[in-house]
């Protein structure tokens, strides 16, 4: 006979925003990774007979101006605008830890003259930035990535010098000298875990940002190139009919509160499992 | 008289408290004594209407002078209690720091209590004033005008807590809480606090609960005593009475646990060979840096430890101590090598020597498994010394090894150290001071954030692998009773300075500074 | 022997009536086109072509009429002003001897009448009589003398209208009379008279403002919010303009624009994209007439594997033009062949049979397949991102192409960068965007010839260049013509480039508003709108 | 005093080398002023004789020197594209000039709309023992970070200007004709600036006095009998605002360096759609003025922040 636990199952208090947000995130990968492989329409085909077609069963979200499926675009926008998000996140990330721990940890000269290029990249306009990378390196999606990583990463920097120059001098560490633990591994293997906490709540909201980031980019034209699409690029294609069907605008929009509630949720959820 | 009866309070339905009595009579000082987590704070703080959230009063009632304040399944008055809370009753919190509002003048947040309870009392904000003024020169400040104008962090430690004791008293509440009041204190603070406790009590005949882990400081001035376990009172009882014939073996070990000159069990004085010394220091200054607020002005160094000459021999303990501030930090900084703005010599003949932190929470990685934190030195001296070589495995056992010596079981390899409590993370950062196997260890007030039976184990722990290992000691504490329990010579420094240095038994019983004579006079 | 120009000026569309200038006066052009009128059948005027209801009412004189523009101004000098944005606005301030009618004509401005000399070499202006400038000054001969020689670089040396160069001498026979010699024939040097007379040495006075003699006078320019003008009191065309002010507003982005003439903060608005058109047509007159552009996939017939002929007419044979008409004009566009407005109806053959109008993947796989590309090939398009027409037909070609197997993609850039590295340095491609066209009907199709510093699609064929040589030297129009038509079906069958639409000229006016004309050349002419009687 | 003369050693630095940067930038970025100005129209003699007057057939190093000099002389130079008039062209100092009230007004506008709700709604959502409350305004709050600027620009001015008419969309006046119809019409760009604003001042003030209630003297003042509304706004605000103060320099430094995106739908001809232009056209003198101002305003917001966050905190004061 078996015995249920009752109790356990009932004093445990359900994290709502764990749920909820793994869900809606879940959806959302759910929608970009089909996407890669299927979506009910092509994404290109063009169909004169069809413009702007109002929402209906054989188009969830209707038509665009040039008679596409609007729910298989967003379908695949969603994962190239994720990518992206990611890719900036992650990139940026990385190149605010590495910097943000030399800085933060040995101060002095290189302190100095890291944070007075990080202040230089924070007053250049981001889309100076991405003309620059585009000519340097050519056109692409990644370079889209490259120039928003290095707009992003000051404030990855900003944080983590923040947090070393926390951690620099806590017991642990200054014992850490004390065994003759070699600089590198002080830095990235005794101080690096402990700032994850801190430095997670930047990185979902950077997530958010760079999708922001990028649907400005393709607002001013320097975005992902047609017929490649972003959330930031359908909406923004979507603007010139909006009186006239709002339903093309709607549906990027909505995709991209989603979206990014969705990942708040998560991490708000992912925050309170830890406590 | 207040009167508690049969108090529950549980924590997600963990008991924090279980069913204690309790009864105040006027003019009493009841002493709530017991190690942390034993329940003495959270009866404070339900006794005030303070009870966080997420406690839950499961059983009993709080009479205040025949109001029935709290009854467990009653919700809570708020009016009443908001209208009892600083005028009847009071508290006095342990960190007078961040107990005060930081950003608020301490003559405000006085003014405050007699905005609150008694604004019609007084005709005029200067009316107001003139009585908290009158009030900080009760407790026994100076210079009260700038004091009532000055913020907290412009105060030191003992005029804060005075401040706080002014606002707790301005209204003559009926009951005065303190909780802890003089644990962040120095020494000679804390004996001008718990004087001026009494003076208060002896005044305004009024209760007081005095909540304290310091047995010591209970028997010198409670009335009557409440020892405190695991949120139970196991007894109570006039403190002459407990201190002199405890009935329970709890109380009992919690005395005995003691430290101090007429418990203390290494007592003995130990014969130590003092030939070749592990440590010299040598004309030793140490600086500190600070700008200069004047434009084009040096950056000064400022001497926090003057002229420091000692030495350290093998298997010998050298206690020091000193107030805070006193340059304690800077002194084992500077000997370790982790601040190079010295002149002076310091000599060390052995390798790496290790040093034990005061806070267990912090000197632990957090991120790091006990496992990998007792195997890090290792790795790190596997790298440094190309003579040594350790494998996975070796490490593993030594590390194993290790726990065993320090008193934890093999499997806290695994576990995480916020899995530990206070006592067994102090153990294992004993552990990795010890794995080396370094002959000097530095301990910087190794036991000052421990509960006094914790505190008495990992002292023994300490002795005991002295003897095993020969270990030097430079023991680092502002407990005097803790100091004279290790130390085989004894070391005093007030400001930078080492004011006198000695065997200890010689020191004690025959102080040559008038300061070491402050600091023994309450020991 | 002197004959009256008019005889010889042949205006785009017609023999220049003598009408245009002798007559030309007042009224010509104040109650619309219907009195510039010329003895000519053909008069196509683009006014044929409009559609849309205008507003229809009393008109009435006065009020304020704010004109969305999409380009800033690139100068307020109308001799160095070179963007089409630019010069359309100015049309209202500037006026030259001659000046553009709504007909494609040229009307006599500043001057009321010229001949030409026999050899064709010597231009003789009779300056109409009270034309004053914004300033209060009568136009003088010396006034005309300047702003000539200031165009043909005859003060500084370097001319500033090219096809000026060619004046040699500019002389002033009487207070009234300024004789212009040229050392070669060229029947199209009488458009570039439009060209602005200013007051004698106001361009090098420092801080002049602009000063013209057109039916707006200017009062300010502020950079990124635009220009704003005036009637002029004293305008020679007696009954114009009808606005006390029209303001140009600058507006770059087109969702903001339809935002502004939907809210009615913005009166007129022209090249709306097609979507623009159909949001606001439910609460605005949208006006409709062939553009004065050409719009086209251009190919760099110098590079790999677009060096081929075969290859190109393979890409012509895959454009589906009555589907990016469908797409991006709104079915309204005229659909092209050629380098040739559709306007100018006598100089322009229809050549849509050659490759045909819709796709056909037959044919073209199969050129592919003989070119030697059985797979097709990679093709990268450079499209200037801030024309959203030239994106989307440019979204629309990427697919058809693949329907043959040609893997095209957009590389979207700005236009600065267009300008250099796709239009001066020919490092590209292909590209979609359009050519704007003046009003002679030769400008469109000299870009062609091998040596043109202007041919950037490096179109390079013998037989063209010999028929351009025929043309440059050809004395009247009526053979011009003739050649013309050839070297447009030269164009076609080397499929040169993949000529696509003239895209219609949309333009939102607000109700109450009427008067509006079109150009077949790229003005905006406010003089003759007018705020209907309620 | 020591702290100015560092802080304004590093703001030379860095002023310095966005300079550099910017005219690496200009360097490398494919497009040319000259091609720009003369369009397709251009003639190879009129390209030579402009690339000569603009002084662009100097070598690189020679040009940023000059116009180094130029600068620290107090010559901003002209404009490559902007005329002035006839034969002028617009002096970058005149352009600047008459750009930056627009987009300071904007960003006063802006973090006053913020400040004025987000504050408020802060405190209250920490206050706030509802749910139900709380969920919505976590939503709330989270969606308006969400939207895209461009997206909320037009949305805002859907609603407000087409649908309620409570202004017409591009009908901006100069603040030199009629400066209340300038505020007027700067309120909606400037409610499209600070929605998402509002939504990040108001989580974060929220969380920092969530943090402070769980603080001793917030417990100290609750023995003192002191209500929870007296709490929260006596003691706990002006702690919880601390945080928020840095916070409010981040934004405001980013909106006083121009709401580009915002200016753009809004067809506000302010610093951030001058830049964007100017980029595009590759005149240089413009950008270049234009990213020196954008460091120059960040570094002294943040340095006027950190002396503001010194008066405020009393512990910071005084170190």
């Amino acid at each position: 006979m078996k015995v249920f636990n009752m109790s356990s199952a009932k004093g445990k208090k359900v994290n709502i925003y764990l749920i909820i947000g793994a869900v809606m995130t879940g959806i959302i990968v759910v929608m970009a990774i089909v996407g890669i492989f299927w979506t009910p329409y092509s994404t290109t085909a063009m169909s004169a007979k069809e413009r702007f077609a109002a929402p209906s069963w054989q188009h969830l979200f209707g038509t665009d101006n040039f008679g596409r499926d609007i729910f298989s675009r967003v379908m695949k926008a969603v994962g190239t605008s994720a990518l992206i998000s990611v890719l900036v996140v992650a990139i940026s990330a990385v190149a605010g830890i590495v910097l943000g721990a030399i800085t933060g940890y040995f101060g002095g000269v290189v302190d100095a003259v890291v944070m007075r290029i990080v202040d230089a990249i924070n007053g250049f306009p981001s889309i100076l930035l991405a003309l620059v990378i585009i000519s340097l390196l050519g056109k692409g999606r990644q370079n889209v990535v490259l120039a928003l990583a290095i707009a992003f990463t000051p404030s990855f920097v900003r944080i983590v010098r923040g947090e070393f120059i926390r951690l620099r001098d806590a017991d642990y560490v200054v014992r850490a000298r004390l065994m003759g633990v070699a600089k590198p591994r002080i830095l990235f293997v005794h101080i690096l875990p402990n700032i994850f906490s801190t430095f997670w709540v930047s990185v979902t909201i950077g997530l958010n940002n760079a999708i922001l980031a990028e649907s400005g980019l393709s607002y001013l034209g320097i975005g992902v190139q047609a017929p490649d699409a972003t959330l930031g690029s359908l909406l923004s294609d979507a603007q010139a009919s909006l009186a006239s069907s709002p339903w093309y605008a709607l549906a990027p929009g909505l995709t991209i509160v989603w979206t990014v509630l969705g990942v708040a949720m998560l991490s708000e959820g992912i925050g309170k499992l830890k406590k | 008289m207040i009167s508690i009866d049969n108090l529950t309070i549980s924590f997600s339905g963990k008991k924090a408290v279980d069913g204690i009595s309790l009864q105040i009579e006027p003019g009493e000082i009841l002493g709530l004594v017991g190690e942390s987590g034993s329940g003495k704070s959270v009866t404070a703080l339900t006794l005030m209407g303070l009870l966080a959230s997420e406690g839950v009063m499961e059983t009993g009632t709080i009479d205040f002078n025949g109001t029935c304040l709290l009854k467990a399944g009653v919700k809570p008055d708020q009016k009443l209690l908001r209208s009892f809370r600083g005028d009847q009753m009071s508290m006095i919190f342990q960190e007078p720091m961040t107990s005060l509002n930081p950003t608020m003048k301490v003559g405000p947040q006085i003014d405050e209590q007699l905005l609150l309870h008694a604004k019609d009392d007084f005709k005029s904000a200067e009316e107001r004033k003139k009585r908290v003024l009158e009030t900080l020169e009760g407790v026994g400040l100076r210079d009260v005008e700038k004091v009532y104008d000055s913020y907290p962090h412009q105060l030191s430690g003992g005029m804060r807590q005075r401040a706080m004791i002014a606002m707790a008293v301005i209204l003559h509440p009926a009951l005065i809480i303190a909780d802890e009041p003089t644990t962040a204190l120095d020494v000679t603070i804390q004996n001008q606090i718990v004087k001026l406790l009494k003076e208060i009590r002896d005044r305004e005949q009024n209760s007081m609960i005095f909540i304290t882990h310091d047995l010591n400081l209970a028997r010198r001035i409670c009335t009557k005593l409440a020892v405190m376990k695991d949120g139970k009172i196991v007894e109570l009882g006039s403190t002459e009475e407990i201190f002199t014939n405890p009935q329970t073996d709890y109380a009992k070990k919690l005395i005995a646990a003691v430290p101090g000159r007429k418990n203390s069990k290494s007592a003995v004085h130990r014969e130590i060979e003092r030939i070749e010394p592990i440590l010299t220091v040598k004309d030793l200054n140490v600086f500190y840096k600070e700008r200069s607020k004047k434009l084009f002005g040096k950056t000064e160094h400022k001497c926090v430890v003057k002229n420091a000459d000692f030495e350290i021999y093998p298997g010998e303990t050298l206690g020091l101590v000193g107030e805070s501030g006193c340059g304690k930090t800077s002194l084992c900084k500077a000997i370790l090598g982790i601040n190079n703005d010295i002149t002076g010599n310091v000599k060390i003949s052995t390798v790496r020597p290790q040093m034990v932190f005061q806070d267990p929470y912090s000197s632990l990685n957090p991120s790091k498994s006990i496992g990998w934190l007792l195997e890090e030195p290792l790795r790190a001296e596997d790298i440094l010394e190309k003579s040594i070589k350790y494998t996975k495995e070796t490490r593993k056992e030594m590390a194993i090894d290790m726990l065993r010596r320090v008193g934890l079981d093999e499997y806290y390899y695994d576990r995480m150290p916020h899995q530990l409590s206070g006592g067994q993370r102090q153990r294992v950062s004993i552990g990795q001071a010890l794995i080396t196997k370094p002959s000097l260890i530095l301990a910087d007030e190794p036991v000052s954030a421990l509960d006094v039976t914790i505190q008495d184990q990992v002292l023994e722990l300490l002795e005991s692998l002295q003897e095993e290992y020969g270990l030097a000691y430079l023991f680092i504490s502002h407990d005097i009773n803790v100091i004279y329990r290790v130390s085989d010579r004894i070391m005093v420094m007030k400001k930078g300075e080492i004011l006198e240095i000695g065997d200890r038994d010689q020191l004690f019983d025959n102080p040559k500074h008038p300061y070491t004579k402050e600091l023994l006079a309450e020991s | 022997m002197k004959k009256y120009l008019s005889i010889f000026f042949v205006t785009l569309l017609a023999m220049a009536a003598l009408t245009g200038c002798s007559g030309g006066t007042g009224e010509s052009s104040g109650d619309n086109t219907s009195n510039v009128s010329t003895t000519d059948t053909t008069q196509a005027g683009t006014s044929d072509n409009v559609t849309g209801v205008t507003a229809t009412g009393e008109a009435t004189y006065g009020g304020t009429v704010v004109v969305g523009i999409q380009q800033d101004i690139d100068s307020l000098d109308p001799h160095t002003a070179t963007a089409a944005g630019t010069k359309e606005i100015l049309f209202n301030i500037f006026e030259g001897l001659v000046k553009n009618a709504p007909n494609g004509d040229l009307i006599c401005a500043v001057a009321e009448s010229y001949e030409l000399s026999e050899d064709g070499l010597v231009y003789t202006f009779t300056l109409r009589q009270g034309v004053k400038f914004h300033n209060g000054d009568l136009v003088t001969a010396e006034d005309v003398k300047y702003s000539i020689e200031r165009c043909a670089g005859l003060l500084d040396g370097t001319p500033l209208v090219s096809t000026m160069k060619t004046i040699t001498a500019v002389d002033i026979i009487d207070e009234k009379t300024v004789q212009v010699t040229v050392d070669s024939v060229n029947p199209e040097l009488i458009y570039s008279f439009t060209y602005a007379i200013i007051p004698n040495g106001s361009a090098d006075v420092e801080g002049a403002d602009p000063i013209g003699t057109g039916p707006f006078r200017y009062v300010s320019y502020t950079p990124q919010e635009g220009i704003i003008v005036e009637k002029n009191e004293d305008y020679w065309q007696e009954g114009l303009p009808y606005l006390d002010r029209v303001e140009f507003k600058i507006i770059t982005d087109d969702k903001t624009a339809t935002l502004e003439l939907q809210a009615g903060t913005v009166q007129l608005f022209s090249y709306l994209t097609d979507e623009q058109a159909t949001e606001l047509s439910k609460t605005m007159q949208v006006l409709s007439a062939p553009s004065s552009t050409v719009q086209a996939l251009f190919l760099n017939n110098a590079v790999e594997p677009l060096n081929d002929v075969k290859v190109r007419q393979a890409i012509m044979y895959a454009l589906d033009k009555d589907e990016i008409n469908l797409f991006v004009g709104g079915g309204d566009a005229t659909v092209i062949s050629s380098s040739m407005l559709p306007t100018l109806e006598k100089y322009y053959v229809d050549l849509n049979d050659v490759y045909g109008t819709g796709a056909n993947v037959e044919a073209a796989k199969q050129l592919l397949t003989e070119a030697g590309y059985p797979d097709g090939f990679d093709l990268v398009i450079s499209v200037p991102s801030n024309y959203p027409v030239h994106m989307q037909t440019a979204e629309v070609i990427v697919e058809q192409l693949k329907a043959v197997g040609i893997n095209a993609s957009i590389d979207a850039i700005e236009w600065t960068s267009w300008l250099s590295d796709v239009y001066t340095n020919r490092e590209y491609a292909a590209t979609v965007c359009a050519l704007t066209g003046d009003s002679t009907p030769g400008y469109l199709l000299s870009r062609f010839v091998s040596t043109s510093s202007k041919n950037f699609i490096n179109f390079n064929s013998a037989e063209y260049d010999e028929v351009y040589e025929k043309v440059v030297a050809a004395t009247t129009m009526e053979e011009r013509g003739d050649y013309y038509k050839e070297l447009q079906k030269i164009l076609v069958d080397e499929a040169g480039t993949g000529f696509t639409l003239c895209i219609a000229n949309k333009v939102a006016v607000a109700n109450n508003l009427a008067g509006y004309v079109f150009y077949p050349v790229y003005v905006q002419d406010m003089s003759t709108v007018y705020y209907v009687a309620e | 005093m020591k702290y100015f003369i560092k802080k304004i050693v590093t703001l030379i630095i860095t002023l310095l080398l966005v300079s550099i940067l910017a005219f690496l930038a200009f360097q490398i970025i494919p497009g040319d002023v000259v091609h720009s100005i003369l369009g397709t129209e251009a003639t190879p003699e009129r390209e030579e004789a402009l690339r000569e007057e603009l002084g662009l057939d100097r070598p690189p190093v020679e040009r940023y020197l000059n116009w180094g000099k130029d600068v620290l002389r107090g010559d901003f130079g002209v404009s490559y594209r902007y005329s002035k008039n006839m034969n002028e062209m617009m002096p970058v100092k005149e352009l600047i000039g008459d750009k930056l009230p627009v987009t300071l007004w904007l960003a006063l506008l802006s973090v006053g709309i913020t400040v004025l709700i987000a504050i408020p709604l802060g405190v209250l959502w920490a206050g706030t023992k509802n749910k139900f409350l709380d969920g919505v305004l976590n939503v709330l709050t989270q969606t308006s970070m969400a939207i895209p600027a461009f997206f909320l620009g037009i949305l805002v001015t859907y609603l407000f200007g087409i649908a309620f008419k409570m202004f017409r969309p591009g009908a901006y006046v100069s603040y030199k004709t009629d400066f209340g119809g300038f505020i007027h019409y700067l309120i909606f760009p400037a409610i499209a600036i600070a929605i998402p604003k509002i939504g990040m001042t108001a989580r974060f003030l929220r969380n920092s006095t969530l943090t402070e209630l769980t603080s001793d003297y917030v417990r100290t003042a609750r023995s003192k009998g002191a209500s929870e509304k007296r709490i929260l706004f006596k003691h706990v605000l002006r702690n919880a605002m601390l945080p928020v103060v840095t916070f409010l320099g981040m934004i405001i430094a980013e909106v006083v360096a121009g709401s580009i995106v915002v200016e753009q739908v809004f067809a506000l001809p302010g610093i951030g759609r001058l830049l964007i232009s100017s980029i595009s056209t590759r005149d240089f003198p413009v950008v270049e003025i234009l990213i020196l101002y954008i460091t120059f305003v960040v570094i002294i917001v943040y340095f006027i922040v950190d002396v503001l966050y010194r008066v405020l905190d009393p512990r910071i004061r005084e170190k």
